[in-house]
C-alpha cells in the first residue's frame, strides 16, 4: 500500500495547524514522524484516518483519491492508528476493549466469544502480555494499557499501523519488545508510521524520518543520512547542545523524608528515602514497581497504613492533598488526562486552582492578580498557546504537560514530586523543564522525579533509588550510573 | 366602589350584559374528569351568552394559583370564577381581587378567608359521611371496610376522610386499613389488591373518589371475590359500572352544575341581581336505583 | 483463577439480592400473609408495570442518558390505542400499533438527544410536558372506556397461563429478549461503549447517534408495552396514567447497581431494583403502615440500599 | 483583544436573552395586557419562588450534581416554621429557624453525596419521599394557618418597597450575593473545578467533600427561603407546597446554558432561565391557552430554546 498526501491544509477557526503537507507512506518500511509539540503530528494522522476533515490538499492510497469519513472507515481499509490518548473503557473487560466495533459475530448476530478469545490470547502472544482478558481495563497500569491499545491494532485487517507515542508510557522491557513487534509487522509488509519524542528510538526503528515545524514539513530523509543533531535543528529550529543541561547548583540538607511507609492496599512496602535542599532525586523502576502509587500516598491521594512523613523535621499528617499542598509539597501526576487537567478549561483556571486562595483579598478572589501570574508562568514555561484563557483540551499534548507543571511550580514548593514529567514532550520543551527542574533547585527545592525514561534519570538525577515491587531495591549516584546498573537493581537479576 | 358593594352583596356594580363580561376562571387541576367537565360547562356557557374567559390550571399548587388570579387581577377581568386548591392557602388570592374590587366567586371548595361573592359547592364532609351510611345501610353497621384515600394533604382528602370516619366511628363500621391510593386509577388496583391479601372477610370498600372505586372494583374482580364498592363524585363511567353491578354506589357531586351556577351568580350580579352567599349544589347518593337519572 | 472484575460484578448483584431478601424477611415478619403464594404471584404482577420501563430505562442510563417521558408515552401512546380501538380497529392491530406508537415517541426523543446534541435530561422533560400535553388534548382529559374488555386486550393485562399471570409471562420474555440483546450482541457493547467513552466509541466505529436512537426507541416501545399492560388491567386509558412512572423506573435501575454516568450496570440488577420498590409497595401495604409514613419509610429504605452498595464496593476498591 | 472564552460566554446568555425577548414580543403582539407595568411586576414575583431554588440549583449542576428534593425540603421547612410560629415563636426567630432548617435538610443531602459517594440523583430522591412523608406526619396533612398573618411575616413575601414587591428584592439581593461566592471568590472557582474534573479538582487541592456539603446546604436553604415567600404570600403552609418544583427549577438552570454535566455555566443564565419559565407561565395564561395545550406548548418552546442554544453553539465551534 502507498499512501501519498499532497497538499494538506487543517485549520480549527482561524488557528491553521498543517499547511501544504506532502508526504509518501509505504508498506514494509517504518516512517518516524517529528517534530515539537503542537507541530501537527498527531493532527496530520487524524486528518489522514477521517477523525478531522482536511481544509485543503488530497489523499491519494495505491494512485486512487480516498478521503474517509471516520477512523472505522480507514481501520476497515487497513489503516489503524494507536492514538496518543488511550481510547479504552475503563469498566469494560480487556476482551471488550479490544474487540469494541469490531466484535466477531456468529451466524444470527450473536457475539462469537469464544472466537474472541482465540484472537485476542494470539495477539497477546505475538506481544508478550499476559493479562487475563476479563480483568477491567481501569484496574491496568497505564502501560498495560497501552500494550492493550497496541494490541487491537493487530486484530484488524492491518496494512499500515500509525504509532502515536507509543512507548510514552512504556519501560525499557516493554519498548524493547515492542520493537521486536514492529520488525515482524515490517516483515510481514506493513507500513508503520512512528511518531516518537525520544530520538533514541527513531534511530533504532525507522527507515526514513521527517520533521515537522509549526504545521509544515521541514524535511524528510533517510533515518541513516541524518543525526540527531540535525534532526533536533530541524525541529526546534535552532542548536541545542547539552539535551542533559547541566546543574552545579549545591545541594543543601536533608529537608524531606519518609520513613518506613506501608501502603492500605498493600501496593508498597516499608519505603523510606530523603531528599535534599536542591537535590534531585529520581526513581526508576519497572512498570508496576509501585513508585507512583509511593508518591500518591505521600501526597494523600491513597491511604498509608503506616509511616512517617518529614519536612523540615516537623512530622506531617497528611491526609488528603489540600494538606500536602499546604505543607508545601507539590504532585504532578503521571496521567495528565484524567488527574492533572480539567481539559474544558481554560490555561489560566487550571494553572490557578492549587494556588487559587492565595489570591483572595478581604474574602474576594482578585481575578486580575491570578491572569498575570498565570502568564508569567506560562511566558516561563514557553506553553505554545493562542492566550491563557485558550482551552487546555485544544493544546497538544506536550503543551498540556507544561500546563501541569505551570501549575505546581506555581505553588512555589518546597518540595516537588514530578511523576514521568516529560512524558510526551519535544526535546526542545524537555530541556524547558530541565532547566526549570535545575532551577528550583538552584532555589532550594527538593525534587523527586518518578521517570521511565532512563537516559533521562541518568541525565539529570543527582541520586537514583531504584524500586522492585513494591520495595527499594537500591540507591545509585546521578553521575556516573549506568543503565546495565539501573536495570539489574529494577529486575532484581530475574 | 364595586369592592365594597360585593362585601354585602349589594348589587352596586355597574351593570354589564354577558356578553360584554370577561371573565378569569382558575381551576385546581385539569387533571381530572370532574374538574374538566367544571371547565367545559362554564365554557360551553360561557360561549353561548359571548362572555370571554379566560382557564388558569393551578396544576393542584397553591402558589401557581395564586399567580393565575393575580394575572387576572392585573388583566382588570370583571369577575374571578376560583376553584380553591386549598380553602386555606386561597386566602391571599382573594383578598388581592378584593383589593381590586373585582368580585369572586369560589367553586367546588370553600375559602377560609377573604370576601367572596358566593361560593358554590357541595360538601365534601358530608359526602363522606354519606358513603359511611350507604355502607352501613348495605352491610350492617359493623361491617368491615378497607378506605382508600386520596392524595394526602388534599383538603378533598381530609374533608371526606374525616366525614366518612367520623360517621363510621358512630354507627360502628370498622374500618380495618386505610391507605392512600393518590386518586389514581392503577395504583387503587394495586393498592386494593395488597390491602386484600392483609384483611380477610372484608364487606366493602370505600375509595374518597370514582376513579379509585373503578381501580379498586379491578381488583375485587381479579380476586374473585364479593365485596361493595362506594366512591364519590358521579363520573359516567361509574354510572355505567353500577348500573353492571360491579360498583355499588357513588355520592354524586354536579361540577358541571356548579361551573354552571358560578357562571350564572356573576351573570346575576353584574345584571343587578341579589346573589346568595351561598349556593349549594346538592349531592346524592347513586345507586342502581336511579343510576339513570344524572350524569355529568 | 476468576479475575476480580466479574467477581466484584457478580457480587454487586448480590449485594442487591441481600437487600431484598432482607425486606421480605422482615415484612413477613411483620405479617406472615405477605409471603404467600397468592400474595407473591401478585406482587410479580405488579412490578410488571415499572418492570418493563426499568428495563428500558437501563439501556438508557448505560449510555449516561436518561428518560423522564416514559410515563406520558405509556399514556399517549395507550391513550391513541384506546381510540382507535374505540373507533372499531381490530384489537390485535391496535396493540401492535400501540407499541409502534411508542417507540416512535422515543425515537422523536433519541432524535432529539442524538442528531440536536441535547442533554437527554431537558429534552426528554420537555417531551415529558409535550406527551402529556397531548394525551390530555387526545382524550379531553377523560379516561377512554369505550369497548376496551375485548377478550384479546383483557388477557394482555388479565390472563394467567399456568396459573402465572400473563403480564409476568410477557416481563420474562422481554427480560430474555432484551438481556441477550445487551449482554450477546454488539449493539448491547456499543451501548456500553457510549456510556463508557464517547469519543472513544466514536474512533472505534460505534455509530453513536443509531445507538441512541435506538436505545430510546426501546425505552419507548417498553413505556408502551406497560401502558398496555395498565390499560388492559383496568380495562381503560387515563390521561393520568404513568405520571411519576420515571422516577420509580430510575430508582430500580439505580438500585440495580448501574451507574447514572453511564458504563457500568446490568439487567439482572434492574429486575432486582423492580422487586424491591415492588415488595416496599406491596408490603408497606400490607403491613398497614400509613400513607404519611410509607412516604419516609420508602425514601430511608432506597437511601440505606444504596449506601450498602456503596459501602461494599468502596470495600472492594480496598482489597 | 478580548479573548475567545469570555465572548463565547456573552454570547451564550445572549441567546438566551434573545429567546426571551422574542417570546415576550409574541406574546404581547398576541395580547397587550401582559406589557404592562403592573404585569410585569406581578411576574417579577411570580418567579420570585422559582428564581430561589434555581439559583441553589446551578450551584449543584454545576458540580455535576442534582438535587431533586428541593420541594420537599421547602415544604418539611415551612410546615415546621409554621408549627413553631403556631406555638407562639417569635416571627423572625422562626424565620431564621425556617432558612436554618433548609439548610440543614440541604446538609443531610451533602452528606450522604459527598461522605457516602453516593449519586446524587438517587440521595435526593429519596430525601424527597422521606422529607415529604415528614411534612404530611408533621402536619397530619393540613395546611397550617395559625397565627400566619403577622407583619413581619406577612411583609416577606406580601410587602412593597419603592413599588417593588419584596421578594423581588430578596431575588435581586441573594442574586448579588450568590452571584460574588460563585464568581468572585475561591469558593465558586472549587465548584466549577469539582464540575469539571473531580479527581484532577481534588488533587488539586479542592476539598471535595467540604464543597459539596456546602452547595447541597446553599440548595436547601435557598428552598427554605423560596418557602419562606410563598408561605408569606399564602398566609398558610401547605404540606404539598413546592410538589414538582425541582424539575422547573433543573429547567430554568439548563435553559440558562448550564450543562448537566457540570463545570460549565453561570447565574445570569439562570436568571434568564428561571425568566423565560415565568414569562411561559404567566404569558400562556393571559394569551388563554388552554391547560391541556399549555404543556403542550412549554414543552417545545423549552425543546426549541435549547436547541437553539446547541445550534449557536455548534456554529461557534466551526467557526
Ligand atoms: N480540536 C482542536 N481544536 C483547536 N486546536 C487544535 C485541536 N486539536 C489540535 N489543535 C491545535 O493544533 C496544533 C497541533 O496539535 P497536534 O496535537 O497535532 O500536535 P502534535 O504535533 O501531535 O504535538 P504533541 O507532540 O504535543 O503531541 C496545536 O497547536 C493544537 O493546539
Ligand atoms: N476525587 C477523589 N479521588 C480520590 N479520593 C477522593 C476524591 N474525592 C474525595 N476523596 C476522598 O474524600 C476525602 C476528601 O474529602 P475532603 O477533602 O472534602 O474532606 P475529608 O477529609 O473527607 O473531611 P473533612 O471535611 O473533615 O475535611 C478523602 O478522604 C479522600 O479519600
Ligand atoms: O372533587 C374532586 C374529585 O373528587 C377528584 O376526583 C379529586 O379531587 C376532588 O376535590
Ligand atoms: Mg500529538
Ligand atoms: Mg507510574
Amino acid at each position: 500500500m502507498k499512501i501519498e498526501m499532497t497538499h494538506i491544509a487543517k485549520s480549527f477557526g482561524s488557528n491553521q495547524v498543517l499547511k501544504d503537507i506532502n508526504l509518501t507512506l509505504n508498506s514494509g518500511e517504518v516512517h518516524a514522524l517529528m517534530g515539537e509539540n503542537g507541530a501537527g503530528k498527531s493532527t496530520l494522522m487524524n486528518v489522514l484516518t477521517g477523525l478531522f476533515p482536511a481544509t485543503g490538499g488530497q489523499i491519494s492510497i495505491d494512485g486512487e483519491t480516498k478521503s474517509f469519513a471516520n477512523p472505522k472507515e480507514a481501520e476497515l481499509f487497513g489503516i489503524s492508528f494507536i492514538h496518543q490518548e488511550m481510547n479504552s473503557w475503563p469498566d469494560m473487560t480487556v476482551l471488550e476493549n479490544l474487540f469494541l466495533g469490531r466484535e466477531i459475530k456468529r451466524a444470527g448476530g450473536l457475539l462469537n466469544n469464544k472466537e474472541m478469545k482465540a484472537r485476542a490470547k494470539d495477539a497477546f502472544k505475538q506481544l508478550g502480555v499476559n493479562i487475563p482478558l476479563d480483568t477491567l481495563i481501569g484496574t491496568l497500569s497505564v502501560g498495560q494499557q497501552q500494550m492493550i491499545e497496541i494490541a487491537k491494532s493487530f486484530l484488524a485487517n492491518l496494512k499500515i499501523l500509525i504509532m502515536d507515542e507509543p512507548t510514552a508510557a512504556l519501560t525499557e522491557r516493554e519498548t524493547n519488545r515492542l520493537f521486536a513487534v514492529i520488525e515482524t509487522l515490517k516483515a510481514k509488509g506493513v507500513g508503520i508510521v512512528y511518531i516518537s519524542h525520544r530520538m533514541e528510538e527513531i534511530f533504532k526503528v525507522s527507515q526514513f524520518v521527517t520533521v515537522m515545524r509549526d504545521g509544515q514539513i521541514i524535511d524528510t530523509k533517510p533515518t541513516a543520512e541524518t543525526n540527531v543533531d540535525e534532526l533536533v535543528r530541524k525541529m526546534v529550529g535552532r542548536e541545542i547542545t547539552d539535551y542533559y543541561p547541566r546543574k552545579d547548583t549545591p545541594i543543601g540538607d536533608v529537608i524531606f523524608s519518609v520513613s518506613h511507609l506501608n501502603s492500605a492496599g498493600g501496593l508498597f512496602e516499608d519505603i523510606s528515602f530523603e531528599v535534599r535542599a536542591g537535590e534531585i532525586l529520581a526513581f526508576s523502576g519497572l512498570m508496576g514497581a509501585g513508585r507512583t502509587e509511593v508518591m500518591r500516598a505521600i501526597f494523600g491521594i491513597d491511604k498509608l497504613k503506616s509511616g512517617t512523613v518529614t519536612l523540615n523535621g516537623k512530622q506531617l499528617r497528611i491526609r488528603k492533598p489540600v494538606d500536602a499542598i499546604r505543607h508545601g509539597i507539590g504532585f504532578l501526576t503521571e496521567d495528565r488526562k484524567t488527574e492533572g487537567l480539567i481539559l474544558d478549561f481554560s490555561i489560566r483556571e487550571n494553572v490557578v486552582l492549587p494556588k487559587k486562595d492565595s489570591f483572595v483579598r478581604r474574602g474576594l478572589y482578585n481575578a486580575k492578580a491570578a491572569a498575570i501570574f498565570v502568564r508569567d508562568l506560562i511566558n516561563r514555561l514557553s506553553v505554545k498557546a493562542t492566550s491563557d484563557e485558550q482551552l487546555v483540551s485544544d493544546l497538544s499534548g506536550g503543551n498540556q504537560q507544561k500546563v501541569v507543571m505551570a501549575k505546581w511550580v506555581g505553588i512555589s514548593p518546597k518540595v516537588l514530586i514530578l511523576d514521568e514529567p516529560t512524558r510526551g514532550v519535544d526535546v526542545g520543551a524537555k530541556r524547558e523543564i530541565y532547566e526549570l527542574m535545575n532551577e528550583l533547585a538552584g532555589r532550594g527545592v527538593a525534587i523527586v522525579m518518578v521517570s521511565s525514561d532512563l537516559p533521562e534519570v541518568l541525565g539529570i538525577s543527582d541520586r537514583i533509588i531504584v524500586m522492585h515491587e513494591g520495595t527499594i531495591a537500591g540507591q545509585l549516584p546521578g553521575k556516573g550510573a549506568t543503565q546495565e546498573q539501573v536495570m539489574q537493581l529494577a529486575t532484581l537479576g530475574e | 366602589q364595586t369592592g365594597l358593594g360585593t362585601a354585602d352583596n349589594a348589587s352596586s356594580a355597574a351593570k354589564k350584559s354577558p356578553s360584554e363580561l370577561s371573565i378569569g376562571v382558575s381551576i385546581s387541576t385539569t387533571n381530572n374528569p370532574y374538574f374538566v367537565s367544571m371547565d367545559e360547562a362554564i365554557q360551553a356557557m360561557a360561549k353561548k351568552n359571548g362572555t370571554k374567559v379566560t382557564v388558569a390550571d393551578a396544576q393542584n399548587d397553591a402558589s401557581t394559583q395564586l399567580n393565575n388570579v393575580q394575572n387576572f387581577v392585573s388583566q382588570n377581568v370583571d369577575a374571578i370564577l376560583v376553584n380553591p386548591v386549598d380553602s386555606d392557602s386561597i386566602v391571599p388570592a382573594i383578598k388581592s381581587a378584593n383589593n381590586a374590587g373585582i368580585p369572586v366567586i369560589a367553586m367546588d371548595r370553600g375559602a377560609n378567608g377573604g370576601t367572596v361573592l358566593s361560593t358554590v359547592a357541595s360538601d365534601n364532609v358530608e359526602a363522606g359521611k354519606m358513603a359511611a351510611q350507604a355502607v352501613a345501610k348495605a352491610f350492617g353497621n359493623d361491617a368491615k371496610v378497607l378506605e382508600l384515600s386520596g392524595t394526602p394533604g388534599a383538603s378533598s382528602t381530609i374533608d371526606r376522610g374525616n366525614g366518612f370516619n367520623n360517621e363510621a366511628k358512630k354507627l360502628g363500621l370498622d374500618v380495618v386499613s386505610s391507605q392512600s391510593a393518590n386518586f389514581d386509577r392503577t395504583t387503587a388496583l394495586n393498592t386494593t389488591q395488597n390491602m386484600l391479601q392483609a384483611n380477610k372477610d372484608v364487606k366493602a370498600i370505600f375509595a374518597q373518589n370514582d376513579e379509585m372505586a373503578l381501580g379498586a372494583m379491578k381488583a375485587v374482580q381479579a380476586s374473585g371475590q364479593e365485596i361493595g364498592i362506594f366512591g364519590i363524585d358521579g363520573e359516567s363511567e361509574t354510572h355505567t359500572a353500577i348500573k353492571n353491578g360491579t360498583v355499588t354506589a357513588t355520592v354524586a357531586q354536579q361540577p358541571a352544575k356548579i361551573g354552571q351556577m358560578a357562571l350564572q351568580a356573576a351573570y346575576d350580579h353584574f345584571n343587578g341581581k341579589k346573589v346568595e352567599k351561598t349556593i349549594n349544589s346538592p349531592i346524592y347518593l347513586v345507586t342502581k336505583d336511579n343510576a339513570d337519572e344524572y350524569q355529568w | 483463577m476468576k479475575s476480580l472484575g466479574n467477581l466484584s460484578k457478580r457480587f454487586s448483584s448480590l449485594t442487591t439480592l441481600a437487600a431484598l431478601v432482607i425486606l421480605m424477611v422482615i415484612i413477613t415478619f411483620i405479617n406472615p400473609n405477605f409471603f404467600t403464594a397468592n400474595n407473591l404471584l401478585n406482587l410479580l404482577l405488579q412490578v410488571t408495570a415499572n418492570g418493563f420501563i426499568a428495563f428500558g430505562m437501563t439501556f438508557v442510563i448505560l449510555t449516561g442518558g436518561i428518560d423522564l417521558s416514559v410515563g406520558a408515552i405509556l399514556a399517549l401512546s395507550s391513550a391513541l390505542a384506546a381510540g382507535m380501538i374505540g373507533a372499531g380497529m381490530p384489537l390485535p392491530l391496535a396493540v401492535f400499533l400501540c407499541l409502534v406508537i411508542g417507540a416512535f415517541l422515543g425515537a422523536v426523543n433519541g432524535f432529539f438527544i442524538a442528531y440536536g446534541k441535547m442533554a437527554p435530561f431537558i429534552v426528554t422533560l420537555a417531551t415529558q410536558m409535550a406527551y402529556r400535553g397531548l394525551t390530555l388534548v387526545f382524550t379531553n382529559g377523560n379516561p377512554l372506556t369505550n369497548k376496551m374488555d375485548g377478550f384479546f386486550l383483557a388477557f394482555i393485562g388479565q390472563g394467567y397461563l399456568f396459573g402465572i399471570p400473563f403480564p409476568v409471562i410477557i416481563m420474562i420474555i422481554a427480560f430474555a429478549l432484551l438481556f441477550v440483546l445487551l449482554h450477546k450482541t454488539s449493539f448491547g457493547k456499543s451501548v456500553y461503549a457510549l456510556g463508557g467513552n464517547e469519543k472513544a466509541a466514536y474512533i472505534a466505529g460505534v455509530q453513536s447517534n443509531r445507538v441512541k436512537v435506538a436505545i430510546y426507541t426501546i425505552s419507548g416501545a417498553m413505556s408502551a408495552l406497560s401502558g398496555l399492560v395498565i390499560t388492559s388491567r383496568l380495562s381503560s386509558a387515563t390521561p393520568q396514567a404513568g405520571s411519576g412512572y420515571e422516577m420509580f423506573a430510575i430508582a430500580a435501575v439505580v438500585l440495580g447497581g448501574t451507574s447514572l454516568m453511564g458504563g457500568k450496570g446490568r439487567l439482572t440488577g434492574t429486575m432486582i431494583g423492580v422487586l424491591i420498590i415492588g415488595v416496599l409497595n406491596n408490603g408497606l401495604n400490607i403491613i398497614g403502615v400509613s400513607a404519611f409514613w410509607q412516604q419516609v419509610v420508602e425514601g430511608v429504605v432506597i437511601l440505606v440500599a444504596v449506601l450498602i452498595d456503596v459501602l461494599r464496593n468502596r470495600k472492594s476498591l480496598r482489597m
